[in-house]
């Protein structure tokens, strides 16, 4: 076991991969000499070797179309997208192809890539640098998306998604890249995608959140418990393919729901975490399933950004209508 | 060899004239009489099925077709220099380029009927899927390049692309990185002169495409993509120079869509019979067919009987398509990932729940 | 009065825009000499002439990044995406551009275009052909999106997003372009965008679809109506912002509600749909409201479509399930 | 004029040394010398504030800000040729051409304290806001350009890019589309020889940067982006030749990231102090105030006593910014649409409900 934080869990998941297994390599703007903007990929350069860890061009569809390109013939490349805001450039790639090449091919071809974004607000960023793309990459079909809030689970995750051998999108909450430290394995492990985890068991109420948000969920905890509201905390890991038991389970059992995410509401996760309460506990429920989530504007610059961000006070101000509903 | 057609220069590599005459007078090329024949039979063969599958579409067995009339030159000559380590990321108008790689007409005819399993080719297992995001598949001819390198194989990539195409920001990319790289990939523009309606000269105002490999340090050339020996003579070189660790190269292949766009599509509506007409005279096959006919290696050769063996086997590989095996619910969902997700069960499910429900109430 | 078919009705709208306002001008893929590949712009560029109709190169990234530079100066560029598959590489600029310039420069610089995009599934068509990407876009902050699905609404509602102040994507279902005729006012006139309609009133369930799907609930509403089931039929018309009035109205009157698309289920507007009746309408609700959607996968090629798209039979089982629920 | 600097030869348009000595001996420049004398104190300004600006940073006063040290004789040049009805399409590292396009500093430093109210420039009708994503806002200046032609106007657009920046798609689009559209628009690639780690020679195989304006037929040239003359001298004649109906330009200014990529950046990490210290030899400023002082042009300026004038009008500027009125709720909804959408409404109540709860509670 080795104390770390998130950055230091994913380069140590790179660092596994890149040891073990010489089809696995890296590449994306200024993740080589640099070792990442956010020194995620520090020191792999010089380990491994410019041929397998290596600064591209500056284009991001470029990034993902050549590494699907690479993925074809065996390899499995771990690209890097700078930003959440500049992953879109690559939209096409990822929608027209990336998801797409195993079924186009029935499975003559396969995508067995990762692409790295780290992503979310509440890092007094410019425009651009505090986007939370989850809901849109959630509906492509063909690529998973994950999404880990520990270190713990950075490393295990980030793991099985190299391994996977489909193309999975890999969000990294940046603004608690550093926030977290755990005790970790130092060896091998993974975690399986398509599973979410109930972080704490309760009665009264289930939460759903992921990434940045989770540690903002425990915070309000504080504050309910303090009230006497029991809350199931549930992370939900993958964004699709989405966990419908472990979700249902818990809404059946304590008959009221929040989601907790900060990208915009409409067609958000808390959209489909809804969608999924109500197709799958319907006759469970003692109040609405209810969606706790930034506006459907732009995230504000860094000034007005605490107005968008969600806060400990305001998951707790949903959690008390919620449970006296 | 092609120092005197820099694109810079504006200057098209071409052997022959129209009637099938050398223009270089002291040229040899590397294909032998026998395989210069074999290569006028396959441009014949590639006419004869392409004609084939216009007519199935006319006929409403098959959906929309992009008919290859007047590009035959191209692929073949593509198809002479491939060799089996060699990867080909196609658009979508190279038929005699996916033949050459091992694809079947049935495969093809399959996919254009509306089946992904006409999307396997079976027996060419470097050939890519055709590529309907135009230009989009560059990028994957150049990761495919990286590859090669990473795994020290032997193959290069050849990379297909219209004239439209050298429009979008993936074919920028894919160049850019290719040689950033040092990729063995040879990028081939079909220069066709028209991206459905648009002719090139309103797509782009470069002197011509073939200038477009400076902006990437690439080393260029325009050849006559009717004339199928200077084809030849300009993909065997590109091959080998990527083949020999010099990176990528790019081909300006000028030629003329003698067809419409798709079978959807009607070009009278923006361009003239003269236009039309003018490029008959450059007609691929019959260029080569002339040369050879002067070197008298056609002499043994019923050319009418040979089309009508490759109709009949043409058909055949149509029929083949019409009796594939019934489309299933099964492969909607199986190929989507390694293993079916639950979510995706469920879907499923929920589907044959109705199935079920339909056939109680009949 | 003058009967005409959704393409007709979307070239008149734009005959009468481009007569009326000189700083209408319309490109795109073969939209001038060619009157673009489904014959909407026919005839235009001959009436108003080559610098107000006409061809872009091709790239869509291109066509809709410098639609946005024509209309910061004042111009009202209305631009086509010759399909729906061919949106994607153009989503960097509408996400990152289109959807901000008003609130990056709050409101001096803004972005009046409107981006036209055939859409969806049903025609046969070849892979990239048939996409229905609207939730994807609804979820862009800064534009809207409507969808028609009668030439009268065709007309009404381009004539809107033209004279729009803001950004508006207007998504065509091509499945029904010519298969609907329907008497339109040859004069000008503009349908309110995010505003829904009720077709047809009724009490015993609401069904809420758009585009091409609602032909399909119509067929199965003559299904329902022989079994005595009432349906009122909401027609959405604006997948964002959406009409959350008529929609709760709605069902607090029926109490039941199915909503129909043919994009992919996950994170659609189904789950949207679903989150706001839950939202509005928790306490009338007597049975889960329920999507019915495409599958969370490719869109089949034609010969394989028929399982993916919606029929009124299975419109009509889910109505049967949910009125007996 | 420029014939000789085709890219395709790869030399750059220099018109004097780093000593301020005439390279082209019969060189006559078209600013007066009181204009010369004041670009040397607008690229003095120009510094100053952004020294200034890193400062503040590093106070925490501002949050990253990306400082244009070595790049200021470009953004000068430009300056003094623009005009009233010349439209301004910026990357981000040109703080010099926001200025004298009419931008306050202290809504530059507004900006970079987190605040959209500094993208307004209120007495800057023709400056586009900074673009953070590389590249895109190419796209924007060719939609202007072809705007301008449109409606029959008399400006052009200068369009910024940075090294980086031409790998992306979108530059390649914008090109292309201005060039098929005859556009007025100057594009300048500021190749200051890094995109934050990554070296230009890594970025692209081409010989230069100028030259991928050949793939577009577009006339480029090569410039010596830290001479001052030189620049202004290209940016008059693209300006001209834009104005005068010919279409698009491209201009690459050769230059040096002296300072950090942003204040988050360490240098150090990525080059050699060597290569710092060659370039600053070439200092734009130290070379314009040598040209200067040879023709005695600065004999009655005291710089220092100017440095502290300029010191203290940034500093207010900053203290105004640091003033600015507090942001309100409002700001994140009132912008999104020209009305506000009630469901954005709806969001907006649903937040205030909250604050008026926490009053309550509190
Ligand atoms: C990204 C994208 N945009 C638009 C289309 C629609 N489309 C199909 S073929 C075509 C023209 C292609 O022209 P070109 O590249 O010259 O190839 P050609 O058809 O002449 O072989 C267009 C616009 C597409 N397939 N992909
Ligand atoms: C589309 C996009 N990708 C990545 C980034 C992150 N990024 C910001 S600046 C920069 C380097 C830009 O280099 P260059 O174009 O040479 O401009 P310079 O910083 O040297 O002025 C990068 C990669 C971005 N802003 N936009
Ligand atoms: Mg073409
Ligand atoms: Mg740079």
């Amino acid at each position: 076991m080795k104390v770390m934080n998130i950055v230091q869990a994913i380069n140590d998941a790179l660092d596994i991969k890149l040891a073990e297994d010489n089809n696995v390599l890296i590449y994306g703007e200024d993740v080589g000499v640099e070792g990442g903007v956010f020194r995620v990929t520090e020191g792999l350069q010089k380990k491994y070797g410019a041929n397998r860890v290596f600064d591209s061009p500056l284009a991001e569809s470029g990034i993902v179309g050549a590494a699907l390109g690479i993925a074809i013939n065996g390899l499995r490349p771990v690209v890097e997208i700078q930003f959440d805001g500049f992953s879109y450039p690559a939209f096409d790639q990822i929608i027209s192809h990336v998801g797409r090449y195993r079924n186009r091919t029935r499975g003559k071809f396969t995508a067995p890539l990762v692409i790295r974004i780290p992503y979310g607000g509440g890092i007094n960023a410019l425009e651009h640098h505090s986007e939370s793309p989850e809901a849109l990459l959630g509906q492509i079909p063909g690529v998973k998306v994950v999404i880990p809030s520990t270190p713990y689970d950075a490393k295990g995750l980030l793991i099985a998604a190299i391994e996977d051998n489909d193309p999975v999108i890999y969000l990294e909450p940046k603004r608690i890249y550093r926030a977290i430290k755990q005790e970790v394995p130092e060896e091998k492990f993974a975690i399986p995608i398509g599973k979410a985890k109930v972080l704490s068991p309760g009665d009264n109420i289930t939460v759903i959140a992921y990434g940045a948000m989770i540690r903002e969920v425990q915070k309000a905890m504080v504050m309910a418990k303090s009230k006497g509201i029991s809350v199931e905390l549930i992370d939900l890991r993958t964004i699709w393919p989405i966990d419908r038991d472990t979700i249902s389970q818990s809404v059946r059992k304590t008959g009221r729901s929040l989601i907790v995410t900060e990208a915009p509401q409409s067609f958000g996760a808390g959209a489909e975490l809804i969608s999924i309460i109500t197709e799958e506990a319907f006759l469970s429920l003692e109040a609405p399933p209810t969606r706790l989530t930034g506006f459907d504007t732009v995230i504000p610059l860094p000034m007005g950004e605490h107005f968008y961000m969600i806060t400990p006070e305001r998951i707790m101000y949903e959690i008390e209508k919620l449970v006296s509903f | 060899m092609f120092e005197k057609y820099k694109p810079i220069n504006d200057k098209m590599y071409q052997v022959m004239d129209n009637k099938g005459n050398l223009i270089l007078k002291d040229w040899k090329g590397s294909l032998s009489d026998k395989q210069l024949t074999q290569a006028y039979l396959d441009m014949l063969f590639e006419r004869t099925a392409d004609n084939m599958a216009v007519s199935f579409q006319r006929q409403g067995r098959m959906n929309t077709y992009p008919p290859n009339l007047g590009q035959e030159a191209i692929h073949i000559a593509v198809g002479k220099v491939l060799t089996a380590d060699d990867w080909v990321v196609p658009a979508f108008r190279e038929l005699g380029v996916y033949l050459a790689a091992g694809a079947s007409l049935m495969e093809i005819f399959l996919y254009n009927k509306g089946n992904e399993n006409g999307l396997k080719y079976i027996n060419a297992p470097h050939l890519l899927p055709m590529s309907v995001p135009i230009s989009t598949q560059l990028l994957h001819a150049t990761g495919l390049g990286f590859s090669i390198n990473y795994k020290k194989e032997k193959g290069v990539v050849f990379a297909f692309v219209g004239d439209g195409g050298t429009s979008e920001g993936d074919f920028h990319e894919a160049l850019n990185f290719a040689a950033v790289w040092n990729t063995p990939v040879v990028f081939i523009i079909q220069n066709n002169q028209f991206a459905i309606s648009l002719p090139v000269k309103q797509q782009t105002k470069s002197i011509n495409l073939a200038v477009k490999g400076i902006a990437y340090g690439i080393p260029s050339l325009k050849v006559d993509g009717n004339d199928f020996l200077a084809m030849h003579d300009a993909v065997s070189y590109a091959r080998k120079n990527a083949a020999d660790g010099k990176g990528p190269f790019l081909i300006e292949a000028f030629t003329y869509r003698m067809g419409a766009h798709t079978t959807s599509d009607d070009p009278t509506k923006y361009r003239t019979k003269d236009e039309d007409n003018s490029w008959k005279e450059k007609d691929p096959l019959n260029r080569l067919k002339a040369f050879l006919t002067k070197k008298k290696l056609l002499k043994g050769i019923d050319e009418e009987k040979l089309v009508d063996e490759f109709k009949q086997k043409i058909e055949k590989e149509f029929e083949a398509a019409e009796h594939a095996p019934e489309y299933k619910l099964d492969e909607v969902f199986d190929s989507m990932y390694e293993q079916i997700p639950d979510e995706l069960k469920r879907q499923k499910h929920a589907y044959e729940s109705f199935l079920l429900y339909k056939e109680k109430v009949q």
